[in-house]
């Protein structure tokens, strides 16, 4: 059992984590200062007979001060978290090397197909594998996301990636795995009764395990 | 432009402590239940602007499917009644029942009439293969899709949008055909209105500009876009 | 009972929109120009012909400005959300 | 003092002769439909917390026959095992119900009807008529959700938020009759609030006692306003929306069929356009009787009272341009992403104008913790926890992570429960006696109070831990995943919570019942308050005043100097005070 993000496996997790921490120590700095100073002011100002509470209407100067500090951070957090968001999501995001993977979400599977010897997609010597996800480690990696019928949501938590897969859109998401190993590809978006078990494996692996098993799989897929 | 005084409220205390608008509550009503109204079409309209915006490939022209015509004239025939409509108002403003009754009952006829050719229009739109979900397999229309003059991949999404909002705007029509029919036969006949008293008028007034309001920017971008 | 406004001609403004209606037809059906042009002139009539009704039949221009604002609130609202729903496609 | 009570309807023996039905049933008396709204919501929020509990069942003891499950028919839970289908129905309804019948009417229908014109000094709403039927509406739409549940096929299954095109096609969710039912109830749910509204709306404009200037009025009022025009600008957008996705469920248009050319990211906008606003539906209002209770029981007036207004409006506002950031990861254009991340960022601000001003109206002041002020304080406590969650979420690379994930039903849940739940118990608590002329039972109060606190924080705060695990929401069975297996323990704890939290809500529902009969008799002002309404004897009489009382001041006037007791009342006059102004309406 553990109390933090999932284990890091792709070149995402450090801006995110990042951001995930930073945030996490602003809104721990403001969380504790509210509850720190409700059970303060809970203990400290509780009724005593004959006492009269301090009568006043308020104070512009504290309340601009408390109006200020929070609104310079979220404007700084705006900024940084938009910065990664463009390298992440942005219109150019996508590193033009990038590897590229067909994945055709349906009621309830994944439809992975991969590129071939030739590394592109659409063409003859493409193949389809049912709920498995196999990539290259240390290569970005291009996800063509399609639908079949309802919206899917493609994530990996290891690698931080999400991204709806959504019927009639040609939607496009990359990251790039940098740890090989086993993981789990789950489908975040309710899409039906099914939506539980549409979970696929991820496997990541060096690039010569990688071009081993694609051959042997396309060999499989045109049988 | 008030007559708080006229719409005597019972709700209202005998002094207000700010004179709120200064708008009887009907009328006030009114304006804030026509604010909302306004989101409801936003969403119908936003909808059709959205869908035909992202549309995947050209729309249908405009005069293939519908008759222009005919709705030219039902648009004049709305105009029209919202011109009598207000002609009432200003009629009980000057204290003429008489004229007030007489310019109401024709904003009920042109109302009415607007809506029963809005469904003798509904009827021979289906009958030539027009409907919410398209065009009819079969149908006058299917040969004309068939042959390329109406684009196959967008008729859905023009039978959804078409039917939906003239069919939304179409209901508001009949409501306020029925509600001035209301006030028309327990208020105006009885002679309950007056110079004094005619905060029934101007509030149906109000919906019913509204409804015509409506009905311009859809003629507008339905029929001639 | 104050009528200190001077009552707008009504059936000006009808002649108005009837022709207006007119000038709408032709242009979509008669006019050979762009579409584009066409759209926006187009658009622009019906603007105009709703803002006649608003101000003269619903005679908003002689109530207050707070009933104005009142009646004009949701207009930016609904507009943010079509240019929202628009953007989708332009990207 | 001689207060305007004198003047009230009670107190000179007012016959009364409308029938029983015209008083109870079909009534127009603000006070009864507001009373009306009570118990059926409270129903429905019951009804809502026995759905949570099943799901919680299926979380906690996955396959496992659940006690009493086996009244449930084979469709559903087959030996009283939860199946997949039943499992999504739940998640489904449960969110429905406490957001739309329960929480929502709770804080508007209840709160707005019964304080509005009590507070503001008016005899009833401005269209009583509308009024009433705004209350049957809601309650054809509850009947029409609550049957939904019976039908053979069951209920909606496709997460409260319906997303098309799953909500919109039969083939893909597998219920028909129950998704159409959903959308015929929440039509009527959007027609009851548009009805309220406008009355409110109306009400709080016009109506105004003399001397109740705009900032006269309670925050419970200004927040209630707002929440109004959110109602009255956002429910027409849920139904221009739900009657075409019913169309497409019953008609064969394509509004969201994407095969046909409809977009199934259309739904979405619309639905979060309405969605966004309406969450702070659930919020302003009760942050508006929270600054209430809050300044009377800390016995000082609100601190800054007038940036609270603003901080109000400015919710409200920025509450209509943020509604994107319910689709970072949708497929929405990257960019709107951005621009939503940042308005959303910006709320922070004026949620941080309302907390620390509710700190500062508790600070030197002379605290009584009565239950009201319980619920009061551990609302700023618990929203807080849920509002700075928020701001993971808002910000876009890390909703990346968490979006979908149970983090968010843990700020759900802490803004919801630990916000408007707390507020609305709190609420009810405080405005009781002014309802039923009883109090409610003070000692067991404060233990429901304490219990659910505790039990509360049990549930919902270890699902922040496994939302960040990558625990998906709405998983029928999160160990399907391997990587989710460890946490199972987490989900018992939490389970085993739940119960108890359920458990603990029966202390309150006996205090409820049993105090409308057996409770303290109310005094005229109990809470020692400075609002018009406790001018008027517990309970209020039909009509509320013979003759409005006239409002000499703010309502947080707690320990004034110019007077020895430690409140002072709007309508108390003072010898200094001048009478005011007798604007007729007439002149102009
Ligand atoms: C009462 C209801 C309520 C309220 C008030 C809020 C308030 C907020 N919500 Fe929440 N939200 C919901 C109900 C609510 N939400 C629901 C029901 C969902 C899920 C819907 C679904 O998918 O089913 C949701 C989902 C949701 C999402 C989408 C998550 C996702 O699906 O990926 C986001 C993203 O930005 C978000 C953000 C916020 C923010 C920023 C606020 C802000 O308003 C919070 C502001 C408050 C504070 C910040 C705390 C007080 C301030 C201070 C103490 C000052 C100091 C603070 C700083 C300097 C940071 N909410
Ligand atoms: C205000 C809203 C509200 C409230 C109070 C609750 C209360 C609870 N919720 Fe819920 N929840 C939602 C709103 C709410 N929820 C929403 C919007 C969703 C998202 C749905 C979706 O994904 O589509 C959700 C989803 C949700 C999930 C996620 C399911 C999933 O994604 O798979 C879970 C899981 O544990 C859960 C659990 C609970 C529990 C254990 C409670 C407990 O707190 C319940 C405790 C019981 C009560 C509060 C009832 C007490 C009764 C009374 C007090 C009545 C007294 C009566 C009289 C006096 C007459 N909720
Ligand atoms: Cu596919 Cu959930
Ligand atoms: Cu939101």
């Amino acid at each position: 059992m553990h109390w933090w993000l999932p284990p890091k496996a792709s070149t995402f997790t450090g801006p995110i984590d990042g951001l995930f921490l930073a945030i996490l120590i602003i809104t721990g700095i403001a969380f504790v200062l509210v509850e720190v100073g409700l059970i303060w002011f809970v203990v400290k100002y509780r009724a005593r007979p004959g006492r009269k509470a301090f009568y006043t209407h308020g104070n512009t100067r504290a309340e601009v001060i408390w109006t200020t500090i929070p609104a310079v951070t979220m404007v700084a957090l705006g900024l940084i978290s938009n910065h990664y968001w463009v390298q992440i999501k942005g219109r150019n995001s996508i590193p033009p090397n990038a590897y590229p993977i067909g994945v055709h979400a349906k009621q309830f599977e994944w439809q992975v197909t991969y590129p071939g010897a030739d590394g592109k997609l659409g063409t003859a010597d493409d193949f389809t594998v049912r709920n498995q996800l196999h990539v290259p480690v240390g290569r970005p990696i291009l996800v063509q996301l399609s639908s079949e019928d309802v919206i899917h949501s493609f994530y990996v938590p290891q690698f931080r990636v999400r991204q709806d897969v959504v019927p009639g859109m040609d939607i496009k998401a990359w990251f790039q795995a940098t740890v090989p190993g086993t993981y789990e590809l789950g489908c975040s978006q309710l899409c039906g009764l099914g939506h539980y078990r549409m979970r696929a494996q991820v496997f990541v692996q060096t690039q010569e395990d990688y071009d081993a098993w694609m051959k042997q799989a396309a060999q499989e897929a045109s049988q | 432009m008030t007559h708080a005084a006229a719409a005597v409220d019972q709700m209202r205390p005998p002094f207000p402590a700010e004179r709120g608008l200064d708008v009887y509550n009907k009328k006030l009503g009114m304006w804030i239940f026509l604010a909302s109204e306004v989101m409801f079409f936003a969403a119908l309209i936003g909808t059709y602007i959205i869908l035909r915006f992202g549309a995947p490939g050209e729309w249908a022209r405009p005069g293939i499917v519908l008759n222009i015509k005919i709705t030219a004239f039902n648009t004049f025939l709305l105009i029209c009644s919202s011109v009598s409509m207000v002609k009432a108002y200003a009629a009980i403003q000057d204290g003429d029942p008489k004229k007030m009754r007489f310019w109401l009952l024709m904003t009920i006829l042109g109302g009415a009439t607007f809506v029963g050719i809005q469904v003798y229009e509904y009827i021979h739109l289906i009958e030539h293969g027009f409907v919410p979900a398209g065009v009819r397999e079969g149908s006058e229309l299917a040969a004309l899709v068939a042959n390329g003059t109406l684009p196959a991949a967008t008729m859905g999404l023009y039978g959804s949008t078409f039917f939906t909002m003239t069919g939304f705007h179409g209901f508001h029509v009949t409501c306020g055909v029925i509600s001035m029919t209301y006030l028309y036969l327990t208020k105006a006949l009885p002679g309950k209105y007056s110079k004094n008293d005619y905060g029934g008028i101007e509030t149906v007034g109000l919906y019913w500009h509204f409804v015509d309001l409506v009905w311009i920017i859809l003629f507008t971008i339905v029929y001639l876009i | 009972m104050e009528t200190a406004h001077k009552r707008p001609n009504y059936i000006l403004i009808w002649v108005y929109l009837a022709v207006l209606t007119a000038a709408e037809l032709a242009l979509a059906f008669e006019l050979p120009i762009p579409r584009n042009l066409k759209l926006l002139l187009l658009l622009f009539l019906a603007v105009w012909k709703a803002a006649l009704v608003g101000l003269f039949f619903m005679h908003l221009k002689f109530e207050k400005w707070n009933l104005r604002i009142l009646a004009l609130v949701p207009l930016p609202l609904a507009v943010i959300f079509i240019l929202a729903g628009m953007s989708e496609h332009i990207w | 003092m001689t207060s305007v009570a004198a003047t009230a309807h009670g107190a000179h023996a007012h016959h009364d002769d409308r029938s029983f039905v015209r008083k109870y049933i079909f009534s127009t008396d603000h006070k009864i439909i507001g009373i009306q709204f009570l118990f059926v919501s409270l129903f429905f929020l019951l009804v809502g917390g026995l759905l949570a509990m099943q799901m919680r069942w299926q979380l906690g003891f996955p396959g496992k026959p659940m006690p009493g499950g086996g009244i449930l028919p084979e469709t559903m839970a087959p030996g009283g095992v939860i199946l997949p289908e039943y499992y999504i129905q739940l998640v489904t309804m449960h969110g429905t119900f406490m957001i739309f019948f329960a929480i929502m009417p709770l804080l508007v229908g209840v709160f707005a009807n019964f304080l509005i014109p009590l507070k503001i000094g008016t005899h009833d709403m401005a269209f009583p008529r509308i009024n009433m039927w705004s209350f049957w509406t809601f309650f054809i739409g509850g009947l029409v959700m609550l049957s939904s549940l019976f039908v053979p096929d069951g209920a909606a299954r496709a997460g409260w938020t319906m997303y098309a095109p799953l909500s919109a096609r039969h083939d893909y969710s597998g219920a028909s009759i129950g998704q159409e039912l959903w959308s015929v109830s929440i039509i009527f749910v959007g027609l009851s609030s548009i009805l309220g509204s406008l009355n409110y709306i109306t009400t709080i404009i016009n109506n105004r006692a003399p001397g109740m200037t705009w900032f006269r009025m309670p925050l419970s009022v200004w927040s209630l306003f707002i929440t109004a025009i959110l109602g009255l600008l956002a429910l027409p957008v849920l139904s221009g929306a739900v009657i075409m996705l019913l169309f497409d469920q019953i008609i064969g248009t394509h509004f969201f069929d994407p095969g046909a050319g409809g977009q199934a990211l259309l739904w979405q906008h619309l639905f979060w356009f309405f969605g966004h606003p309406e969450v702070y539906i659930l919020i302003l209002p009760a942050m508006g009787m929270v600054s209430d209770i809050i300044s009377n029981g800390s016995r000082k007036p609100i601190f800054g009272y007038h940036s609270m207004v603003f901080a109000i409006v400015a919710i409200a506002f920025l509450g209509w341009i943020v509604w994107g950031h319910h689709m970072f990861v949708s497929g929405m254009n990257p960019t709107l992403g951005s621009s939503f991340m940042v308005s959303t960022l910006v709320i922070a601000v004026p949620s941080a104008v309302k907390t620390f001003n509710w700190m500062g109206t508790m600070w030197r002041g002379n605290l009584r913790f009565h239950v009201p002020m319980l619920h009061a304080v551990a609302f700023v406590a618990m929203f807080v926890i849920g509002g700075l969650s928020g701001i993971f979420m808002a910000a876009t690379p890390v909703d990346m992570q968490i979006h979908d994930t149970y983090f968010i039903v843990a700020h759900l849940h802490y803004v919801l429960f630990g916000g408007s739940l707390f507020a609305l118990f709190g609420a009810i608590t405080y405005w009781y006696p002014k309802m039923f002329g009883r109090l409610m039972n003070e000692g067991w109060g404060k233990v429901h109070f304490w219990l659910t606190f505790i039990f509360y924080n049990c549930v919902f705060f270890p699902m922040h831990i496994t939302g960040m695990a990558g625990e998906m929401r709405r998983l029928y069975d999160p160990n399907q995943y391997t990587f989710l297996q460890p946490l199972q323990p987490i989900r018992v704890f939490i389970s085993i919570s739940a119960f108890l939290l359920f458990a603990t809500q029966l202390i309150f529902f006996v205090n409820f019942w049993w105090s409308l009969w057996k409770g303290k008799k109310a005094p005229q002002n109990p809470w020692e308050d400075n609002g018009l309404e406790w001018s008027l004897p517990s309970p209020a009489p039909h009509g509320n005043w013979e003759r409005v009382p006239n409002v000499y001041r703010g309502p947080y006037e707690f320990s004034s100097p110019q007077v020895a007791e430690d409140y002072l009342p709007q309508y108390k006059k003072l010898p200094t005070d001048r009478e005011p102004a007798a604007a007729s309406a007439a002149t102009h």
